[in-house]
């Protein structure tokens, strides 16, 4: 679909399609513009009410401010609280979507330098739709990383359009601006896929492949025998050609390359030989062990401290990213040695290299040469150094109060003077290494650097399974009836942040009991990383107690950040697949199928960022449910269905019928606080309209069964998922029937043990729900009345 | 919670004897509880006694139902999130004073209490271990567990 | 440069240009990309260092967060207080820029569509250098249309590129936020000037014409006896449609279209008899006055109130904008007499409607059914209601502590009580009508209502002169060498919105100082319709009494926000037309010569929004200051020279010396409290380096004699500014030589009365400044070490 | 100033006698006066008395210059504005306590507390008719003109 045209050096690209190419017929809504697919939005916000928890009273964006609108007053601008709240929901989605698409703009103008526009899109025989998310959005089957520039394009256009409606004057309806960041929420899910489309094409990433390889995960990767260059961020391609750089010179074994964040999960898709760290989390504890020679920087989710960090301890920096100079000089068209003495003598803190294939000879050469300088390294604080810091703690609890989690140091410091270091290690379990509570310390204490002395454990290993990239077709074919009949329970899909509520090991329980009860679950960025080293009595890592297949009882790690558009793209596949719904430019009707029928449930126990924000945005619009932990109250909206109210209805293509279903899913985005509501929640959101008899009764089971286990007592809401008997979990059928009769006051015949009068609606084996008109009208062939 | 104040107005500390006042000053009253409930005996117990002493409705968030029906309480609700919750409080009106009791993350009591105050009327009071800005009346920080405990025996007492 | 390639409805254009026009030599930085150059806001930074104030010592951009940085702690991310502020301030920049990039697009597009890629980018004869800003940021010459897209294609990228960067995470140096944000406000003048151009060519407005039409403005164009549209914002679109229904239907004189905010302009510059209500300082007086029987509104401005607002009066609402649909229903499509009649009879409060060209015959329609229904139309509320609404004021204070301008509505409503109403005249001269105070209200109290009604003279009418878009080359040839060498002592460009800290009249005050001093004023915006309100005794406006010349007491109105490119182009022009240096791609180079010799200096009394943010950070990077009123110091960040530091220097050129200059201008973005602040402010800074003695003198005459007359005193910092005697006013000579003797030590030879030791340095006629390393090599043929 | 309390820590409010105390054990204070000045005779009248009886160094902003300086007041500076002279107040850290007085824009003066308050040492204190929260110290507001004034006289006769 796009031609290279060389006139006098003008090259060509295609900006419009109206298109010629005629695999599928085109749907209603090729290339979306803002207020495309706002019709959808509002049959999802008439569900899902969004719910606002403001973070301030107060909104400063213009200078007719600082305005107070609490209890929903008015600015000077006319806008409300709760309008306010969206507008500031939309910028954050924003600012999410555009770190992918900026990504995927670096990622696609380097391979297009390198290989050229033609470059063919090849995933494999087993993924013939490459492109679900580009597909369904944007209309076209991309065959080239040319063909990925127009899909950015229009990416960039929309996002700029929907930026300029947060200016000040614009929408008065909050429910526009939620609609616009469901629209930003969309788009950014087709510029992840454009992301790792290109970087799994381009650098060979395995595709699809179940068994892709375990790569050793963990802060005992970090060895302080060698030099070690750490990575850190998103961007693959400095890393890439560090690791290049060191194959070419037969130096694999001499340097350790170690990543933190998604570059590393990235890194080791490009070659197994790389190790990653783990989280955020880890950074400023990587540092402070001192153990990297070198830290190369590239974008997104990075101390905007690891400079000032990495020269207190003498660790040189390379940047690599426009998006985060950090203040370095430019050096990229420097003699490379001079770089590196400057970097290994400490003339220099670090360098900005804005070429990544010039990074990985500076950056292997100034390990090395800081390693031969240092000599051997010290790693963590002497017992006696924690103890004289400990000694100076007054315990006034400015630390406590300024931890995200609250965490108890004052109390940890305080049995630490009296010798009794256990919290500490407690304390380790949550601490996200922020180094805040140094900020807030009077006393100036190195609290992180104590945590770490004498909570953290720094040889521990796991290990995880490189990203796979996308979920094959065949993989769909085989799943894809039971997920929509309901006898796999449901697709759960752990991605996200290390801001976990309490200690970490939770999200591995989590997942460990829905793999257990042999759902789906599929996982992607820090949360990967972090399950590798959820480890079971005999030392196994998730990864290596499960397969990596899709399907029940299966953990697939698809990869980094962008690699989450393999997670819709693989639920965008079952209804191409197995119901064959047409795809293109066809988003209503695909997302509409989902909501209805499609049992997949994101978890997101540590979202923090600006992207996370968007992707369950993005997730959101498609009919996806997102389970987040607490942290993420603070996105301050979150879409809560009412169960009590009426807007729980379908449109039945086969009876006809506006008719009404049982609330599920009830809510859209919803926060849990421990791990036990997760688990219930979860189970609960895969409950979907058109799940069979025998779907619902496999999902009520575990629905039921998770609520006895985790909260005591049958959940208060079970009953409305009922059409009939044959629901009803088999083993607890005829006591389920009394209390149906006894609290609810259904009619139960209990001769033939049926329901004879109760539930919202009955079950119908032809049962063909959709919210959307034109979809109902396009299967009905029927006009309605609107 | 010394980041989170950015309000217009924080809430007003509150004693016991305040807390129990108001309780009984209201029409419906209703407790809710947090996940802090799963690994605090003594808050169980606290709920148990108010119960029994006030017969205060309870809706159970955070997993705490576990603890609470374990030890005999009634729960109207147990399965729904402290977002759900918050929800149905601001949409009902079913109640004119609400209590919070035993959220192990503060701040996600913060957010709610932040919407019930802009977005509903109903009174809040925390009588969470941590000052929460957001409430109408709150307690205060309690630096010792054993001061936090004494206060909300203290609201049993004075029952 | 574009082409129309026509392949099975495949169209096609231009992505990435390499150039084959060879109309100039391309310079080191076409399409620079982010951090391109770096280097020159390096140069200004340095000497500009950025000023923080912070809004709010806390940050919640994540879930990491709310985190404490007072005092320039850092956040969980690692992030201080100076760099949060930096981000906040990219931000702004990044949606006010996004803003006028949507609004360009929108015009491209429908210009486009309507004429094709080909439709020439002509703005006549006597503009030939059409596109300044293109030519130097982008370079190429425009030819067409469809050129334009391919600038917004590159603009939209890197807003994307930068929005990425304040991902949490990114960036540890405010300087490198900084740079940041001059690339936007750079891009911003870019997409500014796409959009004006686009709608100059296509809607054949005035193309640089001094005399361009005088237009009716004031509240008192808003006529109660005719049926009445009332468009509000900034995209011409709907607009232009309904003039052009009135005019195909012979209506023009049945109805009165009348403007708010930029539409108003830019409607006007399409056809004169369109009328100007005025700035959004009025859109809550005017539709409380209840005359409007329909309003449109569009995009950016308005405010967020408004459907709310109309439907308490009785005013259906059209919305037409993608960024603003205001909750309501599309009607796009459907019957256009079943949607007036929806709308005249209140059926529905308003319709959205995304078609611009459907949008006049449903505004004109809806306006006369309204007003046959409503029959005579009731304005403001009557001494009784007030009297009414007065005697509820309990005088507890709160609207005052609400006001953006702490006006004294408790003291009005005291003296009311007692008969005297004569305060709410002051009140109502400085009120924005953000209607806060009746938000804030206890009582319920109509406050805006009040001053309306007792305030403000509704019947208020002047002319400001239709916006004429560019200033000609000939002009600028005319004026190039007395602006460089300072005998027309400064252009004062009066640009940006309403939010001023004091009384209306105070911006006519400072200008008319101006233009009666025979400075150059340019005007844009909501500034250039105030000043069509700014009468002298015999009622004539500033715009009646001042020629529209782009010359030494001249008053030019470029036109709306988006001809702020206008401005900054005929600044550019002086550099590439009397200095003759190129421009094409070769910012650096033009921006240093503007910062150095060209005495331009902004004035943004009312900054209230993101795009004025955006605008005058455009500003500065092309070396301009700008005086912004206080309401501006929320912006948060300033860029205070320190005149106290050895930041001063400069390469000459002719001399090959690095030379220290004079602190001038000194400070790139400041506020100034009082008028008479800023029009001190104003003379300073539009000293320049380049000066020649005659123009140094002329400078130092009016900013000695606007410091006497305004502060009472000498400046402080004259004598830094003089080089030899022959810079010194020459009425003042033998006073000020005394006064470097006495004051400052300063030899002097008071035979020859020379300065014999003193001064910064000598004048020197060949003095060639630059502070940019490859300008001086380039005009020196001579490499510098670095 | 209510909407502008999203402050880690409000100003302390200060009575005039300890403005008095302050001043006296500075090391070199330095009031800095604002545009208020221009329609506030009083105001004029209490910086001259003040300069007279404290001997206090003066920097004027906002065109509040003129008025001072026919009233014989001496003053340090007289063209720069606020921004000007608090990046010079931050940068030179000539002064350890400075004052500020008649800003006829409040919100401009809450922006340059700020900006003192996290970036440099001095202390700062508002003597001005509507309370600074980014201050370090402020007056409290004065909701009647003729109180304020009084406190300031109150400053002078304690002096
Ligand atoms: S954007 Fe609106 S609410 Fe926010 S500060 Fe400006 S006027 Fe106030
Ligand atoms: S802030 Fe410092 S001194 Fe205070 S309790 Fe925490 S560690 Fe101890
Ligand atoms: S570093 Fe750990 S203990 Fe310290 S504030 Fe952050 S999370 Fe809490
Ligand atoms: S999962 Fe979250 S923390 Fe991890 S890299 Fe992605 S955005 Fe950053
Ligand atoms: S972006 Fe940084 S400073 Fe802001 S809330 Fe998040 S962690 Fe805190
Ligand atoms: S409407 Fe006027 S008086 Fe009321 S708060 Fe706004 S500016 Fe002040
Ligand atoms: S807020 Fe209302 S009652 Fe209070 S002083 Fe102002 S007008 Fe009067
Ligand atoms: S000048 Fe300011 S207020 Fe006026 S239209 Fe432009 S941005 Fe809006």
């Amino acid at each position: 679909m796009v031609m290279d045209i060389h006139l006098n050096n003008v090259r060509i690209h295609i900006g419009r399609i109206v298109e010629e190419d005629e695999w599928e017929p085109m749907g209603p809504t090729p290339k979306p513009d803002v207020l495309d697919l706002r019709y959808w939005d509002q049959k999802l916000l008439e569900r899902y009410e969004p719910f606002y928890a403001p973070m301030q009273d107060f909104c400063n964006l213009c200078t007719m401010g600082p305005c107070e609108l609490s209890r929903n007053k008015k600015g000077a601008c006319g806008i409300d609280l709760k309008t306010q709240k969206a507008r500031i929901v939309v910028l954050a989605c924003l600012i999410g979507a555009s770190a992918h698409c900026s990504h995927a703009r670096h990622l696609v103008e380097y391979v297009v330098e390198k290989f050229g526009r033609d470059y063919p899109i090849d995933l494999g025989k087993d993924v013939e739709i490459e492109a679900p998310n580009i597909r369904l959005v944007f209309g076209i089957r991309p065959k080239t990383v040319g063909d990925l520039e127009a899909v950015l394009d229009y990416v960039e256009e929309q996002l700029v359009r929907i930026l300029h409606s947060t200016h000040t004057g614009q929408e008065e309806s909050y429910l526009d601006y939620e609609s616009k960041a469901l629209h930003v929420g969309m788009l950014d899910h087709v510029a992840m896929e454009v992301a790792d489309i290109a970087q799994i094409v381009a650098f060979n990433y395995p595709k699809g492949d179940p068994d892709s390889p375990l790569i050793e995960t963990g802060f005992g990767v970090l060895d302080a025998e060698k030099p070690v260059i750490l990575i850190i961020g998103h961007n693959v391609l400095p890393a890439r050609n560090i690791m290049d750089y060191l194959e070419e010179h037969g130096m694999e074994n001499d340097v350790e390359v170690a990543g933190l964040c998604c570059t590393a999960i990235d890194t080791s898709r490009y070659d197994p030989k790389a190790k990653i760290v783990g989280t955020l989390s880890f950074e400023l504890r990587a540092i402070r062990s001192g153990i990297p020679d070198v830290v190369v920087t590239d974008e997104q989710c990075i101390r905007a401290d690891t400079l000032k960090e990495c020269s207190k301890v003498g660790i040189p920096v390379i940047a690599t990213s426009e998006a985060s100079a950090r203040g370095l000089p430019d050096k990229t068209n420097e003699n490379i040695d001079v770089i590196v003495e400057d970097l290994a003598s400490g003339r220099l803190k670090g360098v900005l290299i804005r070429d990544p294939d010039k990074v990985g000879e500076i950056a292997v050469k100034t390990a090395l040469a800081v390693r031969k300088r240092k000599g051997k390294k010290k790693v963590l604080m002497s017992r006696e150094e924690v103890e004289n810091e400990v000694r100076k703690c007054t315990g006034c609890g400015r630390c406590v109060f300024s931890c995200p989690h609250c965490l108890r140091i004052d109390v940890a410091m305080g049995l630490a003077k009296k010798g009794d270091f256990s919290m500490f290690k407690e304390i380790d379990r949550s601490c996200i290494a922020c180094g805040k509570c140094e900020q807030a310390c009077p006393k100036g204490i190195r609290i992180v650097d104590i945590i770490m002395s004498v909570g953290m454990d720094i040889k521990v290993k796991g290990r995880s399974r490189a990203g796979r990239g996308p979920i094959t077709d065949t993989e769909i074919r085989k799943v894809g009836q039971p997920i929509v009949m309901g006898t796999i329970p449901g697709v759960i899909a752990a991605v996200g942040c290390p801001n976990y509520p309490g200690a970490r090991e939770e999200l591995g329980s989590i997942i460990e009991e829905f793999l257990r009860r042999r759902f789906i679950v599929v996982t992607s960025g820090c949360h990967a990383m972090d399950l590798g080293l959820y480890f079971d009595e005999e030392g196994k890592s998730l990864y290596e107690k499960y397969p990596g297949v899709f399907d029940g009882g299966g953990l697939v790690n698809v990869g980094s950040c962008v690699a989450n558009s393999h997670i819709s793209g693989a639920v965008i596949k079952i209804a191409a697949i197995f119901a064959k719904r047409p795809l293109r430019g066809n988003y209503a009707e695909i997302a509409d199928y989902i909501l209805n029928r499609v049992g997949a449930v994101g978890l997101a126990w540590g979202a923090y960022s600006q992207k996370a924000a968007s992707i369950a945005t993005g997730f959101n619009r498609l009919g996806i449910p997102v389970v987040v932990g607490p942290h993420a109250s603070k996105y301050r909206r979150a879409y809560i269905g009412k169960f009590w109210k009426d807007v729980w209805w379908v449109y039945d293509i086969r009876s006809r019928k506006r008719m009404r279903v049982e609330p599920a899913p009830d809510a859209l985005l919803v926060c849990a606080e421990t791990k036990e509501e997760a688990i219930v929640q979860l189970a609960r959101l895969c409950i979907r309209p058109g799940d069979t008899p025998q779907g619902r009764q496999i999902k009520l089971t575990h629905y039921i069964e998770l609520s006895e286990k985790y909260l005591g007592c049958l959940p208060d809401d079970w009953h409305l998922f009922v059409r009939s008997e044959a629901d009803l979990p088999v083993k607890m059928k005829d006591r389920l029937l009394k209390i149906l009769e006894d609290e609810h006051g259904w009619k139960i015949d209990w001769k033939s043990k049926k329901i004879v009068e109760g539930p919202i609606r009955q079950y119908d084996p032809g049962f063909n729900p959709t919210i959307v008109e034109h979809v109902y009208e396009k299967y009905t062939g029927e006009k309605l009345l609107r | 919670m010394i980041a989170d104040v950015q309000v217009s107005r924080s809430a007003t500390t509150i004693k016991p004897k305040i807390v129990v006042n108001m309780l009984n000053r209201a029409k419906r009253p209703v407790l809710i509880t947090g996940g802090g409930l799963l690994n605090d005996e003594r808050l169980v117990e606290f709920v148990y006694e108010l119960q029994k002493r006030a017969g205060l409705e309870v809706i159970a968030t955070g997993g705490s139902s576990r603890a609470l029906i374990e030890r005999d309480v009634n729960v109207r609700m147990a399965v729904f999130t402290l977002h759900y919750v918050t929800q149905f409080l601001t949409d009902l009106q079913e109640y004119d004073l609400s209590l919070f009791l035993g959220f192990r993350a503060p701040y996600y009591l913060s957010r709610m209490l932040s919407a019930l105050k802009h977005f509903s009327n109903i009174n809040t009071i925390s009588i969470c271990e941590w000052y929460q800005p957001h409430a109408k009346f709150s307690f205060p920080d309690f630096r010792k567990k054993e001061e936090y405990y004494k206060a909300l025996e203290e609201i049993l007492e004075v029952l």
